[in-house]
């Protein structure tokens, strides 16, 4: 990965800086939404991880695949799915992207290449390596990111997609988002190496890559490279970024299992203040910002007035698309 | 007596077991310093020791074999799957070591270990984190099968499955976790393998499980009330030992039986026990078993479809009344 | 017509298929080079080349996986688990993903996919590798299950399977590879969810799958011959769709149903079918329902011990001759 | 793994001989009668590899354990195992190893430390753990060592076993037979790696231990050092011994896939002559090795007497054993 790093131009600088900032302002609603009893279940924030987010969809293909988590909001509207069927889908709406029958762990909108959040620890690496086994066969061209916690590097699953994406050269991304906790515990406690994904590359053949999560453009950089690589078919990646989140696993969790100076500390690493900091500093006006922090604001107020008076799902639709001709029918 | 909540009834039947045997240990995901995520194992760490209640990376196949390698060598591991769902990643574990060892070993190993599991639907947290997984482990012999309905069953029944020589897979339902009820002082213990009449009753059976036996016996309540049915709840409790005796006897009074179940509709527990019935109690019976049940389909997670998918009170009442009524 | 071993006709079936369209590949452990450990896929590496029949490490997550992402992008792929008791290694992969996602999206996924595998017992392999987990994907929503009897119907069905846009467990016996039977030439596709009445009866209805069709119509031969008992054979063929009229019908005329099950007892799909009948139709049954089924124990190694625990002709036809002497 | 050999002595030298031999008289008669049809199912030699169940099981105390896969006739029999119900569990039995339920792939003898054999590709890798954990627990100072071979290192529960071991310390030996192929397929050709464990053990923070699995004495050095190591709490090991089996995968394959010269080439290496030579010009008496040889003729020759005219098991076991109580009753 040692190629110097292109430029990265002032139109993918400002997208990268509108979907970070939009993911912050729809999280940080749906969170108070949350509170207010509106998102049912759970949901799983990204806050604080938006440059990972980010910084990889601006490198990716519009036909490319995507294959994130239940922690998926972000990776999910980084590829453009918009607000309102989200809201709607965490609402438990009929209007939601899956029409209420997936909701915040399983956003999917496979027009957008979004394929899928998925909530069973590791299963989606295998399942990224079939999307890119496809590509391959296809000869499409197409690339697959699959994005993880940290947590994630302990299970199964990750080790036999990792060898079998290798050895197939699959066009795939295994992006590990090293986030540093899994749920509670910290990722350190439990892991035999120090960085869970990057000291295991090898493992596979592969180089170890570990980057700064919080720097959107060193992530969208090492995005490029792997993306590009892959699509030249060159065969898979694995990036280790290290990030945080702001706040805790799921839900209501306030994190308190974190020592109050690494909060802090990376608080004072924000990835949206910083970015916005760093472009202000490259000479992008602070107008032109302010317009796109006022665009997402009122995108989400926009989405979620769109959402809130949409109607449950009907009764009917209870037993649909178990089956491709849309019913659930298991017996004549 | 003490009143305590479902959540508070798991600690302290672990607890009363881990006091009691120093071979009892814990393993899982945040079930120590975190004190589970549901809050299930609270305060067992500080009262333990990191040596008794351990923390675990995300590896099920790993925490399910560990427990099996140290039942098999002396210990009587305890073992949390976070989400009953996540049984799917260890199956092999369970359903072709855990479950067939002793039998083909002839008996050489014994394996007294449980393996916990927050069970069932009802949060809103979809396909994959609300199923009921009580019938894939009916389905598999060589597993002992718990599921209790009350604060007082989960201790007892806790005690029971640690103390039980064989695998039990005990299902804690999410859905009940806030629950209270009184719990007996002292040691409690509720032998595996008999079910419980909840509610005596002459026109119907009524055979439910876990979440299914607060809504049963709500339904027979209005039965009698509003249709003067006079239905009988049994609360099964243990699917593996299965109480057929309390089963056959109630269906012999009765005539008539219907199950409640939270799982998907083929090949669930009711459907082992309308077999049972079909059989041995086939000229007991006065009209057709009905099984009440979630339709065959993922669980969905928005609240309205989720209410509608699994067995309600109003479904059970108006399937009872309207299949006795034809029957008539 | 052509006479096949049901092991070629597995390769044929595929084969097929894989003429017809391009997108049809095929993966798993051995498939390739050395033609599948069973000698089922032989030929295939030869005819469509590495690209489309690709060796797999050992990696059974990985290979359903994969098969799944293939299959929501635009392939067909075909998976081959060597034994169907590592089903249970991929458990996650089978019940929590593939057959949830198509619901959990509202349909924006497919997964024309095909996960195939060596099924049951009569091989002397011992517990981990002669279960039968036909139940296991018929307890799970959003799963298609077929378990071809004969040679012809392991062609026909296979093509069925390959073409049909949603997941299916393709279960192939262990003991049938090498009976022969009649293939009709050219193209040949059964269609899912009908089941076969493979011998008239009018005293008891017989359902049977797999390996326990030739028994149970064995056994129905030798009912009429020795007995006088006039029995009916269905081979259900598949259990997701399930040919329920077939059945109903069947019922209707004999009054009296007996499944013949390898699965070890509880919550296999007898159960299902029991059910089913015990309340769709009851009021046509003069008999109690009885299942013939493995006990419910593990599966042992040694050929006198397996030969007991098989339902076997012998069984069935002292099972039905008592149980309708006693109904009489 | 750098501490100078230390001496074998001649005692432990002609217990490895006499093991070896043991295992490859043995398992050679075994071959016969499985196409005798006398042996049913299956069987897995280990023809071969020998020298790895020899110099482990001579590392190792009475009250260790053994962890082994269907390919588990040498590590069972090196654990002191007799050999009359082992064949009769291969004949299927009344007096087999375990009353003919278990079979050639499971051979078990708990009171010989043999605590199993498992036929599921990486399950008995977290069990080996678990008993391991248990040892640690009981302050016993018991090791599991745990076989597997070379296709094993590409599946999931390989993968959580190594890194929990390493987390918690476990007194365990993991120990990979790498016979080159899983199966049918070279195991080079779908690895991600050229030593598909020694190359993967730095991702669990261990050493990279790669060696001659012909060589009965390098094994036995190497499993000492890591099951002292082991026993003193230092944690687990991973080791590579790269092996070859002289027969095919199982029951009558003929292993027609493998190059000849590449089988000449490692059948010229065949440890036990290998070994016998190598004690011979160590000025071991050849009589003395031709009374272990003969010793192993005498004891497979007896075993086979004793085992052939066993009853089959009697109809009335077939339901015993599922549940501690003895018997299988699932309902009252
Ligand atoms: C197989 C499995 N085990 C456990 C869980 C419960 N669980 C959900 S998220 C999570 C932590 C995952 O940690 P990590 O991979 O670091 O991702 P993060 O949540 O930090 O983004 C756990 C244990 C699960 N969903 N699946
Ligand atoms: C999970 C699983 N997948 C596949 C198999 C079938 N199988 C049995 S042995 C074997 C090869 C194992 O190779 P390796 O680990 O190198 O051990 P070896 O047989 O060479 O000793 C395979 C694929 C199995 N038993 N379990
Ligand atoms: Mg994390
Ligand atoms: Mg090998």
């Amino acid at each position: 990965m040692a190629s110097a790093p292109p430029q990265i131009d002032r139109e993918t600088q400002l997208r990268m800086y509108r979907i970070m900032v939009d993911c912050r302002t729809f999280e940080e609603r749906a969170q108070e939404l949350f509170f207010e009893g509106l998102v049912r279940g759970t949901t799983h924030l990204g806050i604080g991880q938006e440059a990972v987010a980010a910084g990889v969809a601006a490198a990716m293909r519009n036909d490319d695949y995507t294959f994130c988590t239940y922690r998926g909001h972000n990776h999910t509207l980084a590829r453009g799915v918009p607000m309102a069927p989200i809201f709607a889908e965490l609402f438990g709406r009929a209007t939601g992207l899956m029409g209420g029958k997936g909701g915040s762990m399983h956003l999917t909108s496979v027009k957008h290449g979004a394929m899928g959040s998925y909530a069973i620890v590791g299963a989606h690496l295998p399942i990224a390596l079939g999307a890119a086994w496809s590509a391959q066969y296809r000869k499409s061209g197409q690339v697959a990111v699959c994005f993880f916690g940290d947590g994630t590097t302990n299970i199964g699953a990750f080790h036999e997609a990792l060898n079998m994406a290798a050895v197939w050269k699959a066009p795939v991304v295994f992006f590990c988002e090293n986030n540093q906790y899994m749920e509670y515990t910290p990722i350190r406690e439990v892991t035999a190496v120090e960085h869970p994904a990057a000291d295991r590359a090898a493992a596979y053949g592969l180089d170890s890559i570990l980057v700064d999560g919080n720097d959107v453009e060193v992530v969208h950089r090492v995005a490029k490279t792997a993306i590009d690589r892959a699509r030249a078919g060159d065969g898979p990646s694995l990036i280790e970024a290290v990030t945080y989140r702001h706040g805790g696993h799921s839900r209501a969790d306030p994190g308190k299992y974190r020592p109050d100076d690494e909060v802090a500390a990376w608080k004072a690493r924000d990835p949206v203040p910083a970015y916005r900091q760093q472009l202000l500093a490259q000479g992008v006006g602070e107008t032109e910002l302010e317009a796109i922090d006022g665009d997402a604001r009122e995108a989400v107020a926009a989405a979620e007035a769109e959402a809130r008076p949409a109607p449950e799902p009907a009764a009917d639709v209870l037993e649909t698309q178990v089956w491709t001709d849309g019913g659930s029918a298991w017996r004549n | 007596m003490a009143e305590l909540t479902y959540r508070a009834a798991v600690a302290a039947g672990i607890a009363q077991e881990m006091e009691r045997d120093p071979n009892v240990v814990l393993i899982g995901e945040d079930v120590g310093a975190a004190g589970g995520v549901f809050k299930l194992t609270e305060g067992l760490l500080e009262r333990f020791g990191p040596e008794r209640v351990r923390d675990t990376p995300i590896s099920e196949q790993a925490i399910v074999g560990a427990a099996m390698g140290a039942a098999m060598t002396g210990l009587r591991p305890v073992a949390e799957l976070m989400f009953s769902d996540f049984f799917a990643v260890a199956w092999d574990m369970v359903a072709n070591q855990i479950a067939k060892t002793r039998y083909m070993t002839d008996g050489q190993v014994s394996l007294p270990l449980v393996l916990r599991t927050a069970n069932g639907a009802g949060l809103r947290f979809g396909a994959q984190h609300s199923q009921s997984i009580e019938n894939w482990a009916m389905a598999i012999p060589g597993l002992k099968v718990v599921a209790p309905a009350t604060p007082a069953d989960v201790v007892g029944l806790m005690a029971a499955a640690i103390r039980d020589p064989d695998p039990v897979i005990f299902c804690e339902h999410k859905a009940l976790f806030a629950v209270k009820g009184e719990v007996p002082d002292g040691e409690h213990v509720v032998p595996l393998g008999q079910a419980a009449v909840v509610r005596e009753g002459s026109d119907a059976t009524i055979v439910a499980l876990a979440a299914m036996v607060p809504r049963a016996r709500e339904a027979a309540e209005r039965l009698a009330a509003d249709h003067g049915i006079s239905a009988e709840v049994i609360d099964l409790r243990c699917l593996v030992p299965l109480d057929a005796h309390t089963i056959l006897a109630s269906v012999s009074k009765t005539s008539r039986l219907f199950t409640v179940e939270e799982n998907p509709r083929l090949c669930g527990w009711g459907a082992e026990i309308v077999s049972l019935v079909a059989d041995e109690g086939f000229y007991s019976l006065d009209a057709p078993i009905v099984r009440i049940t979630t339709p065959h389909i993922p669980l969905p997670s928005a609240a309205a479809l989720e209410d509608l998918a699994l067995p309600t009170v109003e479904r059970i009442v108006e399937t009872v009344r309207r299949r006795l009524d034809e029957a008539r």
